[in-house]
């Protein structure tokens, strides 16, 4: 809607904007940007004005009169900017909140970074490297997280940025509205090649995005399936599976009563300090026996349970991750999914 | 400029001896506190304590309440300086959620930001 | 006790500069000046001070509100009775170098000396405590974080509380050090009649700081030992 | 120039004066000095030494990135590059420049005050300083460190094998040599003032070096003690930041730009207090609201510790934190412009002239214009969230550090420099430095806001290629800029020796130091001097020429 404003003019120094976000970003832009020229101009002109107007015309010439200050227009060059920056703040925040709150059927993509690359990873189960493929006008909500240092990625075309942090989740969302290539960086100084740690969205359309899912190399099972894989493989079945240990359906985004009392959130951040610090959250009702899997567990299969646990949950928040799951290998209804029968 | 402040107050002996004394009493207090069971008072009170004994030290053992303004300002600064560092850090760790998006920002849970939706912005 | 003794003396620059007029260094005009600016630089370095410790706290407050349950534990591995000991200790210390400037500003020389050799004994004996009964202890149960052998409940965090421990008590520990080190000097220096005639800025100074590193154990007290309560 | 005819006019041998300069000869009457004047030269020397070595190393980077693909240097070297810039030019020329070679050498004459109020501790300063210097020199030596000069963890603290620890090391002495000199300007200006020199009568520069010195106080202790934790956890491998152990690397950088922010403002107070007296002195006018000029100074220093977290909008930081240090970030931009529209405001009927210092003020108030304002963009949090790390950064606080506070070191430096050495230097190749610096730098750093506006990341060793014009225009302004710096140090070092004399107030300006000899006697007046106007009172009658002593 507002990218057609016509009072915002096509300059090429700016990226293309290719999301929902740009155009509110950029209308903000322009602002500040025509708020700050109006002032650069106004102080060079009076610096000019002023500077040839009472220019010295003799050595030991002295002002006629000497003028201490001026309560009112001090008042006015201290007001002024001031209420141009609460409108600034307000607005920017406004842009800021909107940006960072993701609609709630944004599928998931995650992304992992590591000194100097970006592994990739759709639901569905392609992964790449250094690439992204979304299709155009869906909401994609980025889940990253990075295996070694702070890296940061940053989708100028989108107007997007976030910081990639180690052992820890945050995420990014953007809806493209545009089919094309788009650049993103490492804006986090990461080490030696932080310069060559980038890559590029591929925007397509819905159609494009099919074709180009079902002509990638497809890992047998998708994320969720892998992660139900796992799930048997580590042994996690002989306790989650029987009760020794919480289940795992209806977890995810759920409410958790801790063992002192306090409730948390379930989500990615929670379960990925479950797996590597099981000790560090105690479910109420169960005996802290879980061992870490610290060192034993690559971010990418980390994921990949999340994504199986999030399959297993009933909140309308995961609809996106169970319905990736629904192609899985793995069981994912409920009875399955606690493992008894096996 | 040499204002002719006094160089020197020498206090009381029993002064002295009456805060000491005290300071010893808050200190077995403070550790007495520690074995009654007061939910989080325990670290309020721990606080308090604490806060108090060093009141004592600055006021009487380093002579603040004879000190200039200037000295009084030099430690409220101090101490402001100290509540900032500590405090607005943790404006971030108090408010940024175990969770990885807080619950408000979720379309479908009333929210702070209630009034946004639907807005262009 | 005499009364004079108890007297409250105000002694002003006309007072300090009789009869064996003091020098004064060259930038100063008069006691004076030194004397004001010589304080005010001092609560300055403290108020620096406070910050110096001030990240440290700020990091050790975060830590703790984010691991609360591991700090607890950490902190309940640690000797409530050596602590309180120390703290009364260094209160002590705290009265014995008030007494010392006390004697300094009524020009005793003879005061100034025993209470100084106090300050420095109370000193050493919260040295030794720590060195000996609590650093020695907690390493020998392999808590001290390079040597970490405790792998029960939140192991990695309670290391974190145990490193936030050894750095904020060594730091604590390096700030006594010091001031052992003033107190030898302005023992020597009280010997040898520098501070004779109400020239007492070093030992005042000395004073300050003496107090401000006992501020510091009295909040290090309730922080580090006495988490979440010994109930 | 106007005491050279009256010189002629005595015998050399009452012409020869004991001053400063030549009160005591030998190496060791240089090094063992307590003089504050003589402290300075050994800041103005030092700092220029590591000025030469920032600089050297901003030179390489630019000329590497005329290439997209580099041609000079590996990326690692590259990352070296700009970390050693970053470094020296923060911690060992901007924060040190005006505040050591300019405030202290002028703070005890514009206050009418013999010396510091700790002479020792102001050469012990010095010394801290250099110790800092030659560790982090010897960082440089031994191969360099790759951090970058924020030091982020985990990288710093377990990622690289360079020599962080060194750097960390230098960083943290270098701590405690502003603390030091922050200290005894406190004291100093508290309680060395001359009779009569109250606070309203305090020259700005005094103002605006008391609040930097409040910021050295209060913020320099806690990078001091950040430093240390980065060092422990490099030997120890104990987790304070790193997150595989437990930490939070968000932290660092809670406290690193608890001190980083407000350091920005130590470098750039002091070169605001430095034009309030250029403009003032070469339009003859009183400061025009001498008040909200000196209260801003204090506004920025207290708001300044206020507004770290706008660093860290997306760098994990909590969405409420990031709208609190916006909404702070934006009260910032208050004081500022309140200085900006009373230095323009005090050129109103003033009688303006345009000798170098004043074209190095009119320049900085235009570059700090667009440097504040830029400000603006990365204050507001939504516009931050696309500009954040990429060349618009690099570009608005070289605006501001480079625009804003080398320009305003320059000014103060043409401007006393006549009361340092005594002597002039020729106008006419200052005033064409002064110009050429101007034009080489927005040749530098103009195109930088358009690469940051199209996306490209800082620290990029390499890049795409459609940069590459941009990045060409920087590197050809840089090597202009390289001229402008080069210029003014042949000529003043010519005008010590050849230079003619400056008499003691060239200007015919205002203020304490004008009032003495130049180069000023060893105790800066021949007798204390009672001050009975107000700062900067150009009155009717014609400014002094002579001192009041003579």
């Amino acid at each position: 809607m507002l990218h057609h404003l016509p009072l915002i003019p096509h300059v090429s120094f700016l990226p293309p904007e290719a999301s929902s976000m740009a155009p509110r970003v950029d209308l903000l832009l322009w602002f500040t940007i025509g708020i700050s020229v109006f002032f650069t101009a106004l102080i060079f002109i009076l610096l000019f004005v002023f500077a040839i107007k009472y220019r010295r015309r003799s050595p030991d010439e002295l002002p006629e009169k000497q003028i201490e200050g001026n309560l009112p227009l001090e008042l006015t060059w201290t007001l002024i900017p001031l209420l141009i920056v609460i409108v600034l703040f307000v607005w920017g925040a406004k842009v800021f909140v909107s940006d960072r709150r993701p609609p709630a059927n944004a599928v998931h993509v995650y992304v992992v970074a590591k000194q100097w690359m970006w592994k990739i990873q759709h639901a569905e189960g392609p992964r790449e490297i250094d690439a992204l493929h979304i299709p155009v006008d869906e909401p994609i909500e980025c889940i990253l997280t990075s295996q070694d240092v702070i890296h940061d990625f940053s989708v100028p075309a989108f107007r997007a940025k976030m910081d990639v942090l180690p052992d820890r989740y945050t995420t990014l969302w953007f809806k493209a509205t545009r089919v094309g290539f788009y650049h993103f960086y490492c804006d986090q100084y990461c080490g030696t090649f932080h310069s060559k740690m980038r890559g590029y969205v591929d925007v397509m359309t819905r159609e494009g995005y099919e074709a180009w899912l079902s002509g990638q190399e497809r890992h047998s099972l998708s994320m969720a399936g892998e992660g139900a894989k796992l799930y048997q493989q580590y042994g996690c079945i002989t306790c989650h599976g029987t009760g020794k240990g919480p289940p795992w359906v209806g977890l995810y985004d759920s409410k958790v009563h801790l063992m002192g009392g306090q409730t948390v959130i379930a989500d990615d951040n929670y379960i990925r300090e479950s797996i590597l610090q099981p000790s560090a959250q105690i479910v109420a009702g169960y005996k802290p026996i879980m061992p870490t899997f610290q060192g034993q567990i690559s971010e990418n299969q980390i994921l990949d349970i999340i994504a199986y646990i999030k399959s297993l949950a009933t909140t309308p928040n995961a609809q996106g991750a169970t319905a990736a799951a629904k192609g899985a290998a793995a069981p994912t209804t409920k009875g399955n999914g606690t493992g008894k029968g096996e | 400029m040499a204002e002719s402040i006094a160089i020197a107050h020498a206090e009381k002996k029993r002064i002295y001896v009456l805060v000491w004394v005290t300071l010893l009493c808050m200190t077995a207090l403070t550790t007495g506190v520690a074995y009654i069971d007061l939910g989080p008072w325990n670290t309020v009170a721990a606080l308090a304590i604490a806060i108090f004994k060093a009141s004592l030290v600055v006021l009487f053992f380093m002579h603040a309440r004879h000190s200039e303004h200037l000295v009084r300002i030099v430690i409220v600064c101090a101490i402001f300086w100290l509540l900032i560092l500590i405090g607005v850090s943790m404006t971030d760790f108090s408010t940024r959620n175990r969770v990885s998006h807080p619950t408000w920002f979720r379309t479908n849970q009333p929210s702070v930001f209630h009034h946004l939706e639907g807005s262009p912005y | 006790m005499s009364s004079e003794a108890d007297a409250t003396i105000l002694k002003t620059s006309t007072a300090s500069s009789k009869a064996h007029a003091l020098t004064v260094p060259e930038q100063f005009d008069d006691a004076t000046q030194q004397h004001a600016a010589a304080s005010l630089g001092m609560w300055v370095f403290l108020a620096t001070e406070v910050l110096f410790f001030g990240g440290l706290l700020a990091s050790y407050t975060i830590y703790r509100y984010l691991y609360y349950s591991a700090f607890m534990i950490g902190s309940h591995h640690l000797d409530v009775v050596w602590g309180a000991t120390n703290t009364a200790v260094l209160i002590c210390s705290s009265l014995t170098m008030a007494m010392a400037v006390r004697a300094a500003q009524l020009d005793k020389q003879k005061h100034i000396v025993f209470f100084l050799v106090l300050t420095l004994i109370f000193g050493l004996i919260f040295l030794y405590i720590k060195f000996f009964e609590e650093w020695w202890g907690e390493y020998k149960e392999g808590l001290a974080p390079i040597h970490f052998t405790y792998a029960g409940l939140h192991a990695p965090h309670v290391e974190l509380f145990m490193f936030f421990y050894y750095v904020l008590t060594g730091l604590h520990a390096l700030h006594m050090i010091v001031g052992c080190g003033i107190m030898i000097t302005l023992i020597i220096m009280t010997l040898r009649g520098k501070f004779k005639g109400g020239r007492f800025n070093p030992i005042e100074n000395a004073g300050l700081y003496w107090h401000f590193v006992d501020i510091v154990w009295i909040f290090l007290f309730p922080l580090l030992y006495l988490i979440g309560g010994r109930y | 120039m106007a005491s050279a005819g009256e010189a002629a006019l005595q015998s050399p041998a009452e012409t020869y004066r004991v001053h400063y300069l030549n009160a005591k000869y030998g190496i060791k009457s240089w090094l063992l000095t307590t003089d504050h004047k003589r402290i300075a030269w050994l800041y103005f020397f030092s700092t220029t030494f590591f000025f030469i070595v920032g600089g050297v190393a901003a030179a390489m980077m630019r000329l590497n990135l005329i290439e997209p693909q580099g041609f000079l240097v590996e990326p690692d070297t590259y990352n070296k590059l700009f970390t050693i810039h970053g470094t020296v030019m923060i911690f060992f020329f901007l924060a040190p420049a005006v505040p050591t070679v300019l405030g202290n050498f002028l703070i005890p004459m514009m206050i009418g005050a013999r010396d510091v109020a700790f002479p020792k501790l102001n050469l012990l300063s010095w010394y801290i300083f250099m110790t800092a210097g030659t560790c982090f020199l010897y960082t440089i030596i031994a191969g360099g460190v790759n951090t970058g000069w924020t030091f982020y963890t985990p990288l710093s603290t377990s990622y690289v094998n360079t020599h962080v620890f060194s750097a960390a090391m230098a960083v943290f002495i270098s701590g405690f040599s502003s603390i030091l000199t922050g200290l005894n300007f406190i004291v100093t200006i508290h309680k060395m003032r001359a009779p009569g020199m109250t606070w309203s009568r305090l020259p700005l520069f005094i103002w605006a070096l008391y609040a930097t010195s409040f910021i050295f106080v209060l913020a320099m202790p806690v990078i001091a003690i950040t430093m240390v934790l980065v060092m422990l956890e490099r030997v120890f491998h104990v987790g304070i930041f790193d997150p595989a152990l437990g930490g939070d690397p968000v932290l660092f950088q809670h406290l690193f730009w608890f001190f980083g922010h407000p350091e920005v403002y130590i470098l750039i107070l002091p070169s605001m207090g430095v034009m309030s007296e250029l403009i003032t002195a070469f339009s003859r006018r009183r400061i025009f609201g001498y008040g909200f000029v000196a209260a801003s100074s204090f506004g920025i220093a207290i708001i300044s510790f206020l507004v770290w977290g706008h660093h860290m909008f997306v760098s994990g930081e909590s969405v409420y934190a990031g709208i609190f240090f916006s909404a702070m970030s934006m009260l910032v931009a208050i004081p500022s412009a309140i200085k900006v529209f009373n230095w323009t405001a005090t050129l109103y009927k003033g009688s303006v002239s345009f000798e170098a210092p004043m074209l190095y003020a009119i320049g900085f108030i235009g570059l700090f214009t667009i440097g504040g304002l830029t400000g603006v963009f990365l204050a507001t949090i939504g516009l931050d969230v696309f500009l954040h790390d990429t060349y618009f950064v690099v570009a608005h606080f070289h605006f501001i550090m480079v625009g804003g506070a080398i320009m305003g070191y320059m000014g103060g430096l043409h401007f006393w420099w006549p009361k340092m050495t005594g002597k002039m230097y020729p106008d006419y190749w200052a005033r064409l430095a002064a110009f050429i610096t101007f034009v080489g730098f927005n040749l530098t750093f103009g195109p930088q806001f358009i690469l940051g506006f199209e996306g490209m990341p800082r620290r990029y060793a390499i890049y795409p290629a459609r940069f590459q014009l941009l990045n060409i225009m920087s590197s050809a302004g840089a090597s202009i800029l390289a001229v402008g710096y080069l210029m003014p140090m042949i000529y003043l070092a010519w005008s010590i020796k050849y230079g003619p004399d400056a008499g003691p107030n060239p200007w015919k300006a205002k203020g304490l130091e004008w009032e003495t000899e130049s180069p000023p006697p060893v105790h800066n007046f021949e007798s204390t001097p009672v001050v009975t106007e107000e700062a900067y009172a150009y009155g009717t009658e014609p400014a002094r020429a002579v001192a009041v002593s003579s």
